[in-house]
């Protein structure tokens, strides 16, 4: 192809461990034209991100570039010196980093942050770096009266923005956005790359794209790279890719994307074994409440977070609850869990309202019946001890079989989510192990009671979407085999739509729709829902650009 | 801003409860432990003493037999109209006039010392988080621990010894010579300077090594920081994102240590003050020990007590205007 | 701009810098000061520099009428005056303010010539009214009469201007003591003072060699001569110079540096840390002037109840190693009397012979204690009637570091004959309160002082102050009464008869002998050091015109308008 | 319960200290104090025996020389170590203790439970140590009891509050969570799952309050404040301070026990450098890593190029 701005020549980088160095980037190759959006595709640990951070030079120790080139119009950068690395770095290729809050410095004001760039590179004095800096406020149109802010006072889709602002300060013919969007929701996240994508037509500068979503990828990217395990498996254009592409990891990734619209896949996930008897409620919210103080004893503001939810869970049904973060949704799985006290409102499990027969803390009876899977797999793990530590410790604690049978119900309940060989897990300690092994485990835990219902907290937003499917799986065939009852917390509508009965959409702490999965994704009635689903199905920005 | 002063109003709230707790406790301990300051001066002369003679100076000791609680509460009021009664030791000497002076010094020789092993022990911790596996990195640090491992006063007694009674560079006592005469005069404050130099310079040296340690460890968290990389990555210059990006932050959680720490360090200085006989509160503090000297005690106690936490009051506003995030 | 200031200096090198700079600095310090540190110009004589308070820093107070002794050191005998000075060297009541007093009215009624042509140092006569004064204010103000002067005296009045009459309640003789050594007021000043209780007198009106108060800071305040003193030519020193060292050690050092010129001092090891640094001018003299030091022992405690038994104890303990270890060989093991050099020629032969108990001799011990009936338990330990192990505490004020050693050293002898004791330390109010409760088992204190040895035995022996256990006595904390001792005082307390005093003073220390209500360890030294280099004529055993020791006024009057420059 | 521990973070970073260079050599120093406290009693002359005469210099009779007292310095600076020691430790232990307690209690239970502790733990820290200390010694009867109460009520806090944060921490974790919705009791989840996970803390804490203790405890010894009557490394030094030890020049009663406690102190440090360094994986790797590199290189936040593939 004809002159590339950035091309990338077997690059290899290692972190350097206290046991031998872990090769994070294996001969790398790959080229990237003017103008193009190239997007970077793979799990977590495939090295998309290391690559971007080589380009800029600022992976941070124990991180060494081993071998390779990386020419920016036919200079190599791993050639230069400290000081040209530090001048070209952001006049010529820029970065929005993945979480902006953590990207912002949290004590210096966004003035400074911007102009900081201005005074070194450019050296503008005090006004002219001002005049600038207010020009790419309305760039990315923010108030200029949040010039002055920090970011802790700034919402995360602002943050985002800022970056982006601070990234075209001095309008880089190149921009790298890893991961920029991930920490958003899906409707500010659709805001943002809108908004890219906007300034790119009119800027005309380079994207180079990293992002583990490759839906999202598809959406706008013209030829997109995929990486697993520190290896450049595959390289094609976007619409190759969509088809699948070549490699059999892309079309498993493909194929293990399941959207919240169009036809249902029924490859997917096995649906409920259709025996229709009346359903049975198993648990019943009555306009449930819970609001917490934000700050200050002398007049505390209040923060609704849950308001008046009412919703029934029958026996063995799965039912989803869907919104962003902030939503409440985790909320209502804490206060069902007894984790926390609702400010009003009553829970019904099984006809009885807990909070008149157990007030203060929950019952073991309750704890029995209703058990819950977190969202990160290895903070609901503890770390000294062993699998088999996490299995006994409830089984001895509600006194379910005596001492002799535990060891082979443990070993059967590993072997049941998939964890075979038991015997092998059950020593293992959760450092030892990977995420989606991890949330097994998690689940088995929940399970070896017996409970009667399964409150799972995104169970699945930490994995790699490869294997997202399998715990989705896992849970669908809990509730077939050991009919329990399961509440699936999600952001993710489409996965929410395969695993579930009915779907229940929150919004800022109210219940805005419910109804059954498919009948609600097929026409939702609230406009938020509709939001979400068209943000959720594919083509929704390709739509936008047209009109653009 | 408003909610920064509120926020101001609370710590000072909070100040108020700390004082009126130490001063409580300050009152009761010594009335419950046996013996009885007005016996002591009489024991001072060994002989009959009649009962009058007893009494009349019971009653101008104010040690009257009134039941604790009563006496407890006349205690907070006199404190409150700032008279802090009449010593027993230095009879018949207002308390207050006695502290004043002492106290004056004993902020002059805590708090420069401390400022100065505070900024400098920043400043090396800084550098070495900076230059990690450096010179300055890999030598300092044990150094400066082992200095810190002898105790205040032992440092302080050789230091008199050697640099002071064997090598006579430095005076042996006292905060200013015979021939100046206090007052806003060169002179005079020179020789402060001289006279304070070898008390803070011991303290300094036992104290430096933990403001480095403290400020070199949350240094290295803050470098860890993605706002670094990103700085980095916005090509600004190494010492602009040394100082400006991380020793600014870094220097936040070690401010708040400043403040909770200058109850020990003053510890410390009050021990260097009695072995250099430097005129502050060390001393007299242990000479009002020695003789029950209730009121000067309380006193002493109520003024350092005082000084403290006005100090962290002073350090809350510090944070206030360094960490806007304290200003929500 | 923030960064500019970055550019000024290099980082790659500052931690360099900083070493250097801060070696730098501390040379810098040396030089500069050591040079621009002005040094004393020295006008006329140089300063009499005493040590005597260790004090962190002085506070302005010349009231010598307080009691609590926290007005500045020379102000009871150096400003003010006493009417007669006891000179424990000679033994005789030297006149002051006074010329000399008569008995008269059986005892009952005490004449006080008083000096002509003394005046204040303000220039006023000093007469009779002044004396009367000074005495009736004590009346009227209890605070200032800790000594209960007033407790027989019946009224003072000035007959003129140079006589003054005390009238007694009832016949008291020794009373003369405190009322010869009481510092005399201005009353033309003090009648002017509302509380002078509380009055600070910051410059005093005195008759004193020394009354110019001409500097006082907290570290360092100066005295100087009385220009109308009323004794011709002195004093001959100009001006006395006083530093505030907080403790014995910056004393010690001022001392051995030859800045002060007088001290009365606790120094280890004299001889080389003080004497060897300049054999020349540094002297000390350690006369035993003072009382004798105890060890108390509880007569109500069973075991220790029993005369043998203390007698046993006594001679159970090395009273040679004690002086080594604990006073560092600066004075001797007590006389059998208690009766130190300064009360010697009081001394009864008959006493002293009857008095062996004093020595070093452990057999002996053991066998009284064994005739006594206490037999020695399985692990060396006598035992009690109920089979119990002996055991006392003897207890310390903590950080009288002296004694502390001697309880060890006695601790360790009384092992040997099979009692087992625990030095136990407590601060003064709690060992105070403890001793004076009689809740004690051993402990190691003072005694009375005075002219006579009356006081001393009275103490030790009579029932005056006897209390019971739990009630505070002020003396005979042991607890141990005697009637006989009780009719000695009575005939005591109303003769001035020479030889019958002496007759009566020899009987009591019979008694004492006999009875060991308590056990002398060593006579109690009194510390005097002084520096030849500016100043002589300071007393010494060749010329011991006065003890030399300013620790008891009002003696150190004597030395200090005797001192002269050189 | 079959189970590999030998695994468990625990267990990984205690053999961390093994290796690690600063902890091991700490822990050596230490320990030698410890043994010499231990055993040295037994093989010393009588430290209380008057012996000789008194501050005679260093000799074959006497290493140490003697005290102003005659007594073996040796002798004294060997048994001084101790009730130093165990007053020290013990301190440490207890400080810990309750800290562990109180902030582990205000930490992990929040709310209004929260409001009152942290509130009577912040009193206590800006609460000005020695002048309390000093008045609360001076009153009891002085002995080493005291000397640890003294101690232990000046200096529990700054622990508690360390431990409360690091409780407010991990307590909002899910494990912890999960234990609560496993129907755990609180007292177990305090003790079992979260405090294996403060461990490195706690044995921080612990050897920081230990310093703490020591050096403060011979402070006070030092004032006279302790019962000088008993033999400590703080009444070595009073009672050496007491005869004028460095005015004489007899600083062999003065510089052993000095060295010691510094020694003792230091010792106690190290080892706190090492659980820093074991229980921060990021300096251990970055310290692997810089070997890769040329000297002074890796600190300009520029990402090093090394070329070993082709």
């Amino acid at each position: 192809m004809p002159n590339p701005i950035l091309s990338i020549k077997n690059l290899n980088v290692e972190y350097i461990t206290q046991s031998d160095p872990n090769h994070a980037v294996k001969n790398v190759s790959f080229d990237i034209q003017k103008g193009e959006v190239f997007g970077l595709v793979g799990e977590s640990g495939s090295g998309k991100s290391t690559v971007v951070q080589s380009i800029l030079r600022t992976l941070p120790p124990p991180a060494i570039i081993t071998g390779g080139q990386i020419l920016l119009n036919g200079v190599d950068i791993l050639q230069m010196s400290d000081a040209d690395v530090q001048k070209f770095r952001w006049r010529q290729i820029s970065i929005v980093m993945q979480s902006a809050l953590n990207a912002l410095n949290p004590v210096l004001s966004i003035r400074q942050q911007i102009s900081d760039v201005l005074f070194i590179h450019k050296g503008l004095n005090k006004k002219e770096a001002d005049a600038r800096v207010r020009e790419l406020f309305d760039l990315i149109d923010i108030n200029h009266d949040r010039l002055d802010s920090f970011p802790h006072e700034l919402s995360g889709g602002m943050r985002q923005r800022i970056v982006l602002a601070i990234a075209l300060a001095l309008m880089p013919p190149f921009i790298i956005m890893d991961e920029p969007t991930t920490a958003l929701d899906v409707i500010v996240e659709r805001e943002i790359l809108f908004k890219v994508l906007e300034l790119r037509k009119e800027l005309g500068f380079t994207i180079l794209f990293i992002t583990h979503d490759l839906n999202l990828l598809l959406e706008f990217a013209e030829r997109i790279g995929v990486m697993l395990q520190g290896d450049l498996i595959e390289v094609n254009t976007a619409s190759v890719i969509g088809q699948g592409g070549e490699h059999e990891y892309t079309k498993k990734l493909i194929g293990s994307l399941p959207s919240a619209t169009g036809p249902r896949r029924h490859d997917l996930i096995p649906l409920p074994d259709k025996k229709d008897q009346e359903p049975e409620p198993l648990l019943e919210l009555r306009d449930l409440c819970k609001s917490f103080n934000l700050s200050g004893w002398i007049n505390p503001k209040k923060l609704l977070a849950v308001n008046d939810v009412s919703f029934t869970i029958n026996k063995s049904e799965i039912v989803s609850l869907v919104g962003e973060s902030g939503s409440g949704k985790s909320t209502v799985a804490r206060l069902i869990a007894r984790l926390i006290k609702p400010t009003s409102g009553s829970i019904i499990l099984n006809g009885k309202n807990i909070f008149e027969s157990e007030p203060r803390k929950a019952s073991l009876a309750y704890r029995r019946k209703v058990q819950m899977v977190f969202q990160d797999p290895f903070g609901s793990l503890n770390s000294v001890h062993t699998v088999y530590h996490h299995l006994e410790r409830p089984i001895k604690r509600h006194k379910l079989m005596d001492e002799s049978k535990i060891y082979q119900y443990i070993i059967d309940m590993l072997e049941a989510v998939d964890l075979s060989p038991g015997i092998v897990f059950a020593d293992k300690f959760p450092h030892e192990m990977s995420g989606g092994e991890r949330q097994r485990v998690a689940i088995a835990r929940a399970l070896s009671l017996k409970p009667e219902l399964i409150i799972a907290d995104e169970p699945t937003s930490m994995l790699d979407v490869s294997i997202r499917l399998d715990i989705l799986r896992i849970l669908a065939n809990l509730r077939n085999q050991n009919n329990v009852a399961i509440l699936f917390i999600t952001h993710d509508l489409a996965s929410a739509r395969y695993l579930a009965d009915r779907i229940i959409v929150l919004q800022n702490g109210k219940q805005v729709e419910e109804g059954l999965s498919e009948e609600l994704t097929g026409n939702p009635q609230h406009h938020y829902t509709k939001q979400l689903i068209a943000a959720a199905s594919p083509g929704w920005l390709k739509k936008n650009l047209e009109n653009l | 801003m408003s909610t920064s002063i509120q926020y101001l109003l609370r710590r000072l709230g909070f100040y108020a409860i700390a004082a009126w707790a130490a001063l409580t406790l300050n009152f009761f301990i010594p009335r419950m432990m046996p013996g009885d300051p007005a016996s002591i001066i009489f024991a001072r002369f060994r002989g009959k003493l009649n009962p009058e003679a007893m009494v009349a100076l019971r009653e101008t000791f104010g040690l009257t037999d009134e039941p604790l609680l009563g006496q407890y509460f006349t205690y907070l009021k006199n404190l409150l109209s700032g008279d802090l009664g009449i010593s027993i030791a230095y009879f018949p000497q207002p308390v207050t006039e006695i502290i004043s002076t002492a106290l004056l010094w004993t902020i002059f020789l805590a708090g420069t010392s401390l400022i100065i092993s505070f900024s400098l022990g920043t400043l090396l911790g800084t550098l070495a988080a900076w230059k990690r596996g450096g010179r300055l990195d890999s030598f300092l640090p044990p150094a400066l621990a082992f200095f810190g491992a002898f105790p205040y006063f032992w440092l302080a007694m050789v230091a008199l010894f050697t640099f002071g009674f064997g090598l006579g560079w430095f005076p042996l006592r006292h905060a200013y010579g015979d021939a100046v005469t206090p007052g806003f005069n060169l002179p005079f404050m020179i020789d402060a300077i001289y006279h304070a130099f070898l008390p803070a310079l011991t303290m300094v040296m036992v104290s430096l090594g933990g403001w480095m340690l403290s400020m070199r460890n949350t240094m290295i968290t803050t470098l860890g920081a993605d706002y670094i990389t990103f700085a980095r990555a916005k090509g600004l210059p190494s010492k602009m994102v040394m100082l400006k990006y991380a020793a600014r932050n870094a220097i936040l959680p070690n401010f708040t240590g400043f403040g909770m720490a200058l109850g020990f360090v003053l510890s410390g200085a009050l021990l260097t003050e009695i072995i250099f006989s430097y005129p502050g509160q060390g001393y007299l503090l242990l000479e009002a020990v020695r003789a029950q000297d209730f009121p000067l005690m309380q006193g002493l106690f109520m003024t350092i007590t005082l000084a403290v936490l006005g100090a962290n009051w002073l350090v809350d506003i510090a944070i206030l205007f360094l960490d806007p995030r304290t200003r929500r | 701009m923030k960064d500019k200031t970055f550019k000024m200096f290099s980082f790659h090198c500052v931690h360099q810098y900083i070493l250097k700079l801060s070696s730098a600095v501390l040379i810098c310090f040396i030089l500069i000061f050591n040079n621009c540190v002005q040094h004393e110009k020295t006008t006329g004589s140089p300063p009499f520099v005493i040590s005597q308070e260790q004090v962190s820093s002085f506070v302005r107070n010349f009231n010598p009428l307080i009691p609590s002794g926290s007005s500045r050191w020379p102000t009871v005998s150096g400003i003010y005056e006493p009417l007669f000075i006891y000179n424990s060297m000679t033994g005789i009541y030297v006149p002051w303010l006074a010329t000399g007093y008569e008995w008269k009215d059986g005892n009952l009624q005490l004449d006080v010539t008083i000096r002509e042509n003394v005046t204040w140092s303000d220039g006023q006569p000093f007469t009779a009214y002044d004396v009367s004064y000074t005495f009736n204010l004590k009346k009227t103000n209890a605070a200032l009469d800790p000594r209960a002067s007033w407790g027989y005296l019946k009224s003072v009045e000035a007959i003129n201007d140079h006589l003054v009459r005390f009238k007694f309640l009832r016949i008291f003789v020794p009373g003369l003591h405190a009322l010869t050594e009481q510092s005399i007021i201005p009353k033309h000043i003090w009648e002017n003072i509302d509380d002078p209780v509380k009055f600070t007198n910051p410059n005093p009106v005195a008759t004193g060699p020394f009354t110019e108060i001409l500097r006082f800071d907290h570290q360092i305040w100066e005295l100087g001569r009385n220009p109308h003193y009323w004794q011709e030519g002195k004093p001959a020193v100009e001006r006395l110079r006083f530093y505030a060292y907080p403790t014995n050690e910056q004393a010690t050092i001022a001392l051995i540096n030859g800045e002060v010129d007088w001290a009365g001092n606790f120094i280890p090891a004299i001889d080389r840390v003080f004497v060897g640094r300049d054999p020349e001018n540094h002297h000390y003299w350690f006369p035993r002037v003072g009382g004798s030091i105890f060890l108390y022992v509880n007569t109500t405690k069973q075991f220790l109840d029993q005369v043998e038994v203390r007698k046993a104890i006594s001679l159970a303990i090395n009273r040679e190693l004690i002086v080594r270890v604990a006073m560092y060989d600066y004075t001797i093991p007590a006389h059998p009397t208690a009766l130190a050099d300064g009360l010697a020629p009081w001394r009864s032969p008959t006493a002293t012979e009857n008095g062996d108990w004093v020595e070093y001799d452990i057999e002996r011990a053991n066998e009284m204690l064994d005739n006594a009936g206490f037999k020695k338990g399985p692990n060396g330990i006598r035992l009690l009637p109920d089979g119990k192990e002996l055991f006392f505490d003897i207890s310390i004020v903590s950080g009288w570091s002296d004694w502390i050693r001697a309880a060890q050293v006695i601790s360790q002898n009384l092992k040997l004959v099979g009692i087992n004791t625990r030095v136990k330390t407590r601060d003064f109010g709690a060992w105070l309160s403890s001793m004076q409760n009689g809740e004690f088992d051993m402990g190691i204190a003072w005694t009375e002082k005075g002219p006579t040895p009356y006081r001393l035995y009275r103490g030790l022996m009579s029932s005056e102050f006897l209390k019971p256990v739990g009630e505070t006595a002020e003396v005979n904390w042991h607890r141990f009464a005697s009637d006989e001792v009780d009719s000695l005082c009575v005939a005591f307390e109303k003769t001035s008869d020479k030889e019958e005093i002496k007759q009566i003073i020899y009987r009591m220390q019979e008694i004492f002998v006999d009875n060991a209500p308590a056990i002398p360890l060593f006579a109690e030294p009194s510390w005097g050091q002084y520096n030849t280099k500016r100043f002589t004529n300071f007393p010494t055993e060749k010329n011991p015109y006065a003890q030399i020791s300013p620790n008891y006024p009002p003696e150190n009057l004597l030395v200090l308008v005797n001192v002269e420059p050189k | 319960m079959a189970t590999r521990k030998n695994d468990s973070i625990l267990f990984r970073w205690i053999k961390g200290i093994i290796h690690n260079k600063k902890a091991l050599s700490g822990s050596l120093l230490v320990l030698s104090f410890i043994l010499i406290a231990a055993i040295g009693p037994y093989i010393t002359v009588d430290p209380n025996a008057f012996l000789d005469t008194p501050l005679s210099p260093p000799s074959f009779s006497h290493w140490f020389g003697t005290t102003g007292q005659g007594q073996d310095v040796l002798a004294q600076t060997i048994s001084g170590a101790r009730q130093t020691l165990i007053v020290g430790f013990a301190t440490g232990f207890f400080v810990v203790l309750i800290g562990a307690l109180i902030g582990g209690i205000s930490g992990f239970y929040g709310g209004k439970v929260d409001d009152v502790l942290s509130m009577i733990i912040n009193i206590f820290l800006v609460m000005p140590g020695l002048p309390l200390m000093v008045i609360l010694a001076s009153w009891l009867p002085p002995g080493p009891l005291t000397l640890t109460g003294v101690l232990v009520i000046t200096g529990w806090a700054w622990n508690a509050r360390v431990i409360r944060s690091q409780m407010m921490a991990l307590r909002d974790r899910d494990f912890v969570s999960a234990a609560i919705v496993s129907g755990e009791r609180n007292i177990r989840i305090i003790l079992i799952e979260i405090m294996p996970r403060m461990l490195s803390l706690l044995a921080s804490s612990f050897i920081g309050a230990s310093i703490y203790a020591i050096g403060a405890q011979v402070g006070l010894e030092f004032l006279g404040l302790g019962d000088v009557s008993t033999i400590t490394w703080g009444t070595n030094l009073y009672w050496a301070s007491n005869d004028l030890a460095l005015l004489t020049g007899s600083w062999w009663t003065f510089v052993p026990t000095g060295i010691c406690i510094a020694f003792v102190s230091f010792g106690l440090t190290l080892i706190n450098f090492g659980i820093d360094e074991v229980t921060n994986p990021r300096l251990i790797s970055e310290r692997n890593w810089r070997k890769y590199l040329p000297k002074g290189k890796g600190n300009d936040g520029i990402t090093p190029v090394i070329k070993t593939h082709a």
